[in-house]
């Protein structure tokens, strides 16, 4: 399994990390992007006006890698990428890319959704908001921490 | 031992990263806590609620009970919210 | 929801198709392509020279459409973009792109899966495959059927 | 009435579309694929199995038991390999 985990400030081409993902035997590759959004979430009226990713350097690799690792032995991959942003982005900028590539299609939606799920919940970033009544810390939601016990009970 | 603290509880704290010498009677992350609460009164509100406390030895995951050495390098943050 | 759906001979650029996916409030983009394997998958021997791609006309798209028109229904979705070609197709080429845009993870990877599970046991497509032994049309494989329960249990 | 067929069904048929005058007793898709099956033996050869054939009705899925009129588009194709 070929596995590229990058944490940096700059954006990321998402044509160019699928490419990447091509292979002998690739037949699925399945990605995903996130990006951030216009609003904190709390309602219509709190416009972001950026978002901050702290992280805790070497730990944040370390992690991520472990999480593919585990998605490695759980579906038979040809490769995974995971790029996760980090400072200050505007709404619409790209924070995160996951995509795995494999045989099949089920093998590469789900190790990317598992890959998504333990990036939330293990993964060390921290997001602050700045919206115009003032930046504040983003909470973590337990529907992340729920995500998780769908990939326990297999 | 090298102490970090991320996010609002690096803002409570008012450093990222400290230098300390562990007290001999400390031997978990919940001692260690418990010392560090008391260094100050930011300190003390990072630490207030351990149980939305994370922890990371070596940046491994650890937990309160895990026991912690002089040359560790031990991180307190809040629950992640990346991606 | 903005709806794309495309039936073509012509190639697709993943990059450009997951770009015109982003919009106002999107905070999560997931996509699917399909590529010609090397393999017919009944070996590692049976080495596929080219695949091609039959289909009826009109009905293909009015079927993706309504495939797609069900997802909308079930997940909160701001863009969905479906890209299938037909004709003659070189092993490595791609054959299918699925994309879906929203506000949330959960519902990006549910109805890009969703989408591709209905399109290959819906979607009037048939492959055929020459290998160095022969031309042959491509059985249609049960667990392709199966795939379906999962969305009618819900 | 226009009959279309697809994949390994084209092939046996050896055309891949048809215009037909529906006969009076053909009622229903069940009866139209046993009319079309006595017209040759490829015919007959792409029919045989009707378990394993799929039919559209104006380019929607339709079963055995479905109606069919003398101006409809017909389709038998064979289970969709796709995706």
């Amino acid at each position: 399994m070929q596995v590229t985990v990058l944490v940096c400030e700059d954006d990321f081409d998402v044509g160019a990390e699928t490419e990447a993902l091509r292979g002998t035997g690739v037949g699925a590759i399945a990605s995903f992007t996130g990006i951030v959004r216009d609003t904190d979430g709390t309602g219509p009226s709190q416009h972001l006006i950026a978002l901050t990713l702290e992280h805790y350097p070497q730990m944040t690799e370390t992690e991520i890698t472990r999480i593919v690792a585990e998605a490695g032995e759980r579906w038979p991959l040809a490769a995974v990428r995971v790029i996760h942003r980090v400072g200050r982005l505007a709404p619409q900028e790209n924070i995160v890319f996951v995509g795995t590539a494999s045989a099949h299609r089920d093998a590469a939606f789900e190790s990317a959704a598992f890959i998504m799920d333990y990036l939330k919940t293990k993964a060390p970033f921290w997001k602050k908001e700045e919206t115009q009544e003032g930046a504040h810390w983003v909470d973590a939601r337990l529907s992340d921490d729920e995500a998780l016990e769908k990939w326990k009970r297999r | 031992m090298k102490i970090l603290y991320f996010a609002w509880m690096r803002e409570h704290t008012g450093c990222a990263a400290e230098q300390i010498t562990l007290p001999e009677n400390v031997k978990t992350v919940s001692e260690l806590a418990s010392y560090l609460g008391s260094l100050s009164a930011g300190h003390q509100t990072a630490l207030r609620n351990l149980k939305t406390v994370r922890v990371a030895i070596n940046r491994k995951y650890a937990s309160l009970e895990s026991p912690v050495r002089a040359d560790d390098e031990v991180a307190f943050f809040p629950p992640v919210t990346g991606g």
